[in-house]
């Protein structure tokens, strides 16, 4: 038999030669080096941020950070401390939460499991939420301003500063919340279903249960959004001199990024040196709950 | 501290504990000495909540006249269309004198070739279309180095009072500057370019009088260096200036409010001390005493 | 058949399935959760009209014309000005800074992440990375300010140094702001490329590089740039960082990133924490800034969202 | 289609269980137990525009086991879920003709679906026990519809011997339904079924996710269960149909003159008679393997 | 494991396979071609802990077919993708024992795994063309090894007649490849495999997702490049493994004594001999549908 396309045999020689030739790929290795390169920006910029602000911060890094003392008295910079913004940071997110999250998976089961996506209506619900997730953060601030705050009359309260944050983490909160409850197999839906159960008693006991995990992480993320947020509350009044805790829903307040806004644009190098150690007081709790969420995603995630 | 010519706040620290909001607003050149004043206080009535915010001069008084804040700082006096705005909806109010200040004109600290302008020159700078962008076009004399402008922002008293001291007409200015509201970045600009001016309150250069070199003015008279002196004696001329802070009939008939401007003037000293202004002059306090007693009274 | 029957057999009794009493329980939790997901409508409805209403009454005094076409953004000094191109102009510079870093830096990542690293290296080096975009940006501005720029107007090579707020700095900080986003997003549209066609490819006796671009690229194609387009509108309605790193001059068209300027979201945080009273002209150009900003925005995220779906269509 | 006695006569035949009962599992004659617990007629049903499967008619009688069988895509799967309104789940999915429950059409525009699934419970064919304890999966029927009675140990033990579990797990009973075995989770949901006492049991290819052992205990199990319970179970190993089942239906999938494949039944018998002596021959290609 | 003949010997042994040969539907004879090209001595293949297969050992001769035939999950596939090294882009993948390629270890430490699959190609179950055009997907291989001789056009074509799509797809060239039937689509796999002159081509289940004229057509293909180049076939299809391969390896998976499959191969033949006179029970149960 002959051909003209394949080669007889070849010697087990020159098979052995071409298989084994050393072949360089320069541009692969360069490839592969850019590759690594990239990562390592984005991984030395971390790590720069990181020391710059912990250096910077480091001999602020004590109880004064407690104190209750912002920019008042410049004679006592050295003690100033932004207790009132950890305060109004607790306050505004504690709300936050429980404004934001009971909403979003609410409006999360309603589109996973009630909505009929042939709809219009459920279409045009779903694209809102997906476009409200990239409109910029300041225009929430606008929309606190012109409309909360202004026309609904709550003013520049911490009730008002949780309602525009709610609504600013309000898509995460129900992506990541489908998404966790599209991971909970259909069979257990049908298994539930099978045995007489209905909808609600599906989605409650079964659906939601499952979807804890995902729903947990999704909103732990979105939380730890809403603490740095500081844009929208420009807008809503926080960037005022306060130095008392907030005591209600409607007292004034500020937060702590507004409050390291704050401080970087004071003259006075302890102030500054207090603004790294608060970013790192921020970091030190926003990395506390992405690893959380981490280990939550991990952990708990099941795999069906 | 001691209490002075109040009722309430009379007593020493055992004072009747008062509560209920402040809210002042205004100048952020006058913010320093209510935030310090809001500052001390707390520590002897911490139940009082004081809001200081710098929203500027025209900024506060339009909230003021509109109701909506206790005080109002300013480092300009009150306008006839903002007196006019504030009668319409029935506000009345007293105007205290709290601070001296010396708008001062800084430039870099490697700017080795100038120590004095005229005003003259400052207008040749600042005044609206200004096509000066090189130290050479200031005086043939000066190197030619890019100029590098810092300015007041636009809503600021101290922008209104700049404009109007140096080009005749108040928020007429160039606009091809940096402004801020925000001292520190003026400070910071100016520090960062061998040609760069700006133009901020006497304590922000105080402060960064490492940084920056501050220039004489020759308003006419001579070349006069911003000082505590000059600016008390108001020969620093034109950018010598009082601060005031405006209270409300309405809000001074509140016992907190009464308490809180009380105190601010009887502690006046320490409150300026804190927030580095030019101290007042022993008459300039006396009137500040009796301006507000006779307000409380009135 | 008969009920007695049905007891030898030991069987339920006559089965009824009919209905019973009507489950209201269920009927108002639906109500409940139609309420829920009613909010997010409500926003939309609330953002266009709080954006909308003082927009149209700007417009009433301030001419579309001049709007747009005036290269002087003025409207707080005695001489007034509402030509939004200088900040239109600074927010493109900032973005486009910002854009050249994240994408070749967040592609780069995303497919070493997806195509070279192994799965530990992926579990360990994905969630850092996240870490980056979990950062408050008030954080990425005073890094920028204070150290980026410094460094920046150290190893500057002209003698005309970067100014102390520049776009340069803010776009830089911006960008790898961005890089997790870009690279997040990328990588789960590069992940979603079939393994069959990757096989397909190593089975022709492709390299890894060559699998990477010239399979799996083109066939993430959509999805990638999904990513960018998202990307793209996280720059453009970025605040803090630009306020504070890149500052709030609007001397008309600054074209020159190592000078500072204005972006509109700085233009309107900057304006908005002055708080300027309700009514005047001043107030409204706030809202006319955020309209034009907003228009940009969702132009971008329509994009961004039909090309993601795009890209779901092609595997699904 | 063959249809060996009138389904529609059966309500007035009298009752003839424990004849039924003492024969099987070993080797029974079914005569006289075929009072239909259910009845389709002329049944179709659509997928959207798409008529999956059409034209079934056989009725499904009690306390035996009726078996489905038949390529795959026949369309097995789809009535065995209209039987229970598990179609209504599907989106776009509808059923025509006539499904009956003891006479009721199960359709009407009053029945509860809910109601209809507590009486016809449904076994998968992937186990899909609850992420929760052994316990909780066996109760969760019994909660939902509010049968928790107080004797709730009790009936969980009931339902556990009756799915042939009990001794495997009653010393675990609060740990995880995850970590019992294939075949075991297979059981678990059997007796989680079992557990809300429903009058039909219906059985979706419950083996093919298991090993021979576990295959063979199941087996064993709905064997027992038919002595109380009407089965149906769709598979798609005959073996299993000649092993288990009273009676069997034979489904196709053929195309119509536009080209569309739809599932419909061939022949419905005993199951003796479907194995040994097939009226069709499309029944007997595909038993000998001579099909598909 | 049943040998007919040593397989280590094949290559001083003469030419027998005539004999197998004669089934062949084309005919056509083979004599002489059985140097082997491929030889596998007690081949495992583990993932990670987990040694899916062991015990392999045989020889791909060439110019012929061979096929691997056996019931899921019993290491076919394994086995075919550690002959081109593809398991090496699988974490945790490893191979041991000697695959031999001309005398050559392929898995020794100097070997260019990219150069082994640039001869030893590979078609896969799911037809899995690029989404780019029919013509870039054929050119792709020639890129990518730089073999664009300026001839391309004329390379393409040959590809195309060869997996005989060519008069199907010659005047859509430029269009994309996904617009292609599935047949098509695996016919331009083959295609592109062949653009890049391989002297292997391994395939695994290439006509699973094809109906049956699809399924003819790939069958006649592969008939056609026995001509010129060495294929190996893994097939669930016993029918396709007896139409068109030459020789057989039937493999299977067994529980060891620790209750873990693995699998191995349990006999190697002539295709004929497997098919009707196999050495080992277990063929034959499974030859006759009476295993699994
Ligand atoms: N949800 C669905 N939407 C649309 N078509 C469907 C759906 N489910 C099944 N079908 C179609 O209906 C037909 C019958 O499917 P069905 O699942 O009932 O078959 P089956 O006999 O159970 O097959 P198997 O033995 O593979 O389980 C098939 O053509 C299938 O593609
Ligand atoms: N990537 C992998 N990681 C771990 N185990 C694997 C992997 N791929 C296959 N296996 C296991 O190896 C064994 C052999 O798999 P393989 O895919 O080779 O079987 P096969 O004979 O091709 O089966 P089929 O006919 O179903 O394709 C199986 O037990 C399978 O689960
Ligand atoms: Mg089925
Ligand atoms: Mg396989
Ligand atoms: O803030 P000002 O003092 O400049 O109004």
């Amino acid at each position: 038999m002959t051909t003209t396309t394949n080669p007889r045999g070849p010697s087990s020689a020159d098979v052995r030669a071409e298989l084994t030739r050393r072949r360089f790929r320069p541009a692969e290795t360069a490839f592969k080096l850019a590759l690594q390169a990239c990562l390592a920006i984005g991984l030395a910029f971390l790590v720069a941020l990181l020391a710059f602000a912990v250096t910077k911060g480091w001999h602020r890094l004590d109880a004064r950070l407690w104190e209750n003392m912002p920019t008042g008295r410049v004679s006592r910079a050295g003690e100033a401390g932004v207790q009132s913004a950890i305060w109004g940071t607790v306050w505004v997110i504690s709300l936050t939460a429980a404004i934001c999250l009971p909403t979003g998976v609410l409006a999360a089961i309603y589109l996973e499991e009630y909505a009929d996506n042939t709809r219009w209506y459920n279409r045009l619900l779903e694209l809102n939420i997906q476009n409200l997730a990239g409109v910029p953060s300041i225009v929430f601030g606008i929309l606190g301003l012109g409309l909360i705050a202004r026309v609904i009359g709550l003013g520049f309260t911490v009730a008002t500063a949780a309602v525009v944050l709610s609504l600013l983490v309000l898509p995460t909160v129900i992506i990541a919340s489908r998404e966790a409850i599209r991971a909970v197999p259909q069979s257990i839906r049908h298994a539930s279903y099978a045995l007489g159960a209905t909808r609600w008693q599906t989605v409650s006991r079964q659906v939601l249960p499952a979807a804890v995990p995902g729903i947990a992480t999704g909103s732990i993320l979105a939380l730890s959004r809403a603490i740095g947020e500081a844009a929208p509350l420009i807008l809503l009044g926080a960037v005022t001199f306060i130095r008392f805790n907030p005591d209600s829903l409607l007292s004034a307040y500020t937060t702590l990024p507004i409050q390291i806004y704050n401080l970087i644009k004071e003259p006075q190098a302890e102030f500054q040196e207090l603004a790294a150690a608060a970013i790192v007081l921020m970091l030190v709790v926003l990395l506390a709950m992405n690893s959380i969420a981490i280990f939550v995603r991990n952990r708990f995630t099941k795999r069906w | 501290a001691c209490g002075g010519s109040g009722e309430s706040s009379g007593e020493p620290s055992g004072a009747a504990q008062l509560s209920g909001d402040i809210k002042i607003d205004g100048s952020s050149t006058v913010g320093p000495l209510s935030k310090a004043a809001a500052d001390i206080f707390a520590d002897e009535q911490p139940k009082v909540n004081v809001t200081v915010g710098i929203s500027g001069t025209g900024g506060g008084f339009k909230k003021f006249c509109n109701g909506e804040t206790d005080i109002s700082d300013a480092s300009r006096p009150i306008k006839d269309e903002e007196k006019k705005a504030c009668a319409d909806k029935g506000i009345t109010f007293t105007e205290l004198i709290v601070a001296n200040d010396a708008l001062t004109v800084v430039v870099n600290k490697e700017a080795t070739w100038v120590d004095c302008l005229t005003v003259a020159q400052l207008k040749a700078v600042w005044e609206p279309d200004s096509k000066v962008d090189n130290w050479n076009q200031i005086d043939p004399k000066f190197p030619n180095e890019p100029l590098k402008l810092y300015g007041a922002g636009t809503d600021s008293g101290t922008f209104d009072y700049f404009t109007a001291a140096i080009n005749g007409k108040e928020k007429a200015s160039r606009t091809n500057y940096t402004p801020s509201e925000d001292d520190n970045v003026l400070v910071q600009g100016v520090a960062a370019s061998k040609g760069g001016m700006g133009y901020f309150g006497y304590t922000y250069f105080e402060e960064n009088a490492d940084k920056l070199k501050a220039l004489k003015i020759d308003g006419g008279a001579g070349c006069v260096a911003p000082s505590t002196a000059t600016a008390q004696d108001g020969t620093y001329k034109p950018l010598a200036r009082p601060l005031f802070v405006y209270v409300a009939k309405a809000s001074a008939a509140k016992e907190h409010v009464r308490t809180f401007v009380d105190f601010y003037i009887a502690n006046i000293d320490e409150v300026v001390k804190e927030a580095k202004y030019v101290p007042l002059t022993a008459a300039q306090k006396t009137t500040l005493a009796a301006e507000f007693e006779a307000f409380k009274k009135g | 058949m008969t009920s007695t029957s049905q007891k030898v057999a030991g069987i339920p009794a006559a089965p009824s399935v009919r209905r019973g009493r009507p489950r209201l329980g269920e009927k108002a939790i639906e109500a409940l959760l139609v309420l829920a997901a009613i909010v997010s409508v409500a926003t939309t409805v609330g953002i266009v009209i709080s954006l909308a209403v003082p927009t149209v009454e700007f417009f009433g005094t301030v001419s579309l014309g001049e709007f747009v076409t005036e290269t002087l953004w003025t409207p707080l000094f005695a001489e007034k000005h509402y030509g939004v191109l200088p900040l239109l102009v600074a927010t493109l510079i900032v973005t486009a800074i910002a854009v050249t870093i994240a994408i070749p830096v967040g592609l780069g990542s995303a497919i070493y992440l997806s195509e070279y690293a192994g799965n530990r290296t992926r579990a360990f080096l994905k969630p850092i990375l996240e870490i980056l975009a979990g950062i408050p940006t008030v954080v990425y501005g005073f890094f920028a300010l204070l150290a980026v720029n410094p460094w920046l107007r150290d190893i500057w090579p002209s003698q005309t140094k970067p100014e102390f707020q520049n776009m340069l700095v803010a776009g830089i900080a911006m960008g790898l702001m961005i890089v997790p986003t870009v690279a997040s997003l990328a990588e789960d549209a590069m992940t979603a490329v079939p393994r069959s066609l990757r096989e397909g490819a190593y089975a022709l006796a492709s390299t890894k590089m060559q699998v990477s671009t010239r399979v799996v690229l083109p066939a993430a194609l959509s999805g990638i740039v999904a990513a960018i387009v998202l990307g793209i509108s996280r720059a453009l309605g970025e605040t803090m960082i630009v306020t504070i790193a890149a500052g709030l001059k609007t001397d008309g068209i600054i074209v020159n990133p190592i000078d500072g300027a204005a972006t509109m979201t700085a233009y309107i945080a900057g304006a908005g924490q002055g708080d300027l009273p309700v009514d005047s002209l001043d107030y409204l150009t706030i809202f006319a800034v955020g309209s034009t900003l907003f228009l940009f925005t969702l132009a971008l995220n329509a994009l961004s969202i039909r090309m993601v779906r795009r890209f779901r269509e092609v595997y699904e | 289609m063959t249809y060996p006695e009138d389904p529609m006569d059966t309500t007035i035949v009298p009752p003839r269980l424990s004849a039924g009962l003492s024969l099987h599992p070993s080797g029974a004659t079914h005569g006289g137990e075929n009072t239909p617990v259910i009845d389709l007629a002329d049944v179709a049903v659509w997928y959207g525009d798409y008529q999956a499967v059409r034209g079934v008619s056989m009725p499904v009688a009690r306390n035996q086991i009726t078996a489905m069988i038949g390529p795959s895509g026949c369309g097995k799967s789809t009535v065995l879920r209209s039987l229970n309104r598990m179609n209504d789940l599907i989106g776009g999915a509808r059923v025509t003709g006539v499904v009956s429950y003891h006479g009721q059409d199960l359709y009407a525009r009053d029945v509860d679906p809910i109601e209809v699934r507590r009486r016809i419970g449904m076994v998968f064919q992937k186990p899909n026990p609850f992420p929760k304890s052994i316990y909780d999966n066996v109760t969760y029927g019994l909660k939902v519809n509010k049968m928790d009675t107080g004797r709730t140990d009790d009936l969980v033990e009931q339902a556990l011997r009756g799915a042939a579990l009990w001794d495997e797990v009653k010393d675990k009973l609060k740990t995880s339904a995850l970590a019992l075995s294939g075949g075991q989770q297979q059981r678990l949901c059997i007796a989680r079924t079992i557990a809300v006492r429903p009058e039909v049991i219906l059985m979706d290819e419950p083996c093919s996710a298991l090993d021979p052992i576990a295959t063979g205990k199941i087996e064993d199990l709905m064997h027992e269960l038919a002595a109380s319970y009407t089965i149906v179970i769709v598979t798609h190993n005959m073996q299993q149909a000649a092993r288990v089942s009273h009676r069997t239906a034979f489904f196709t999938a053929e195309l119509d003159d536009a080209g569309v494949r739809h599932g419909r039944l061939v022949e419905f018998n005993d199951t003796g008679r479907i194995f040994t002596n097939p009226a069709d021959k499309r029944t007997e290609d595909y038993i000998t393997g001579r099909f598909g």
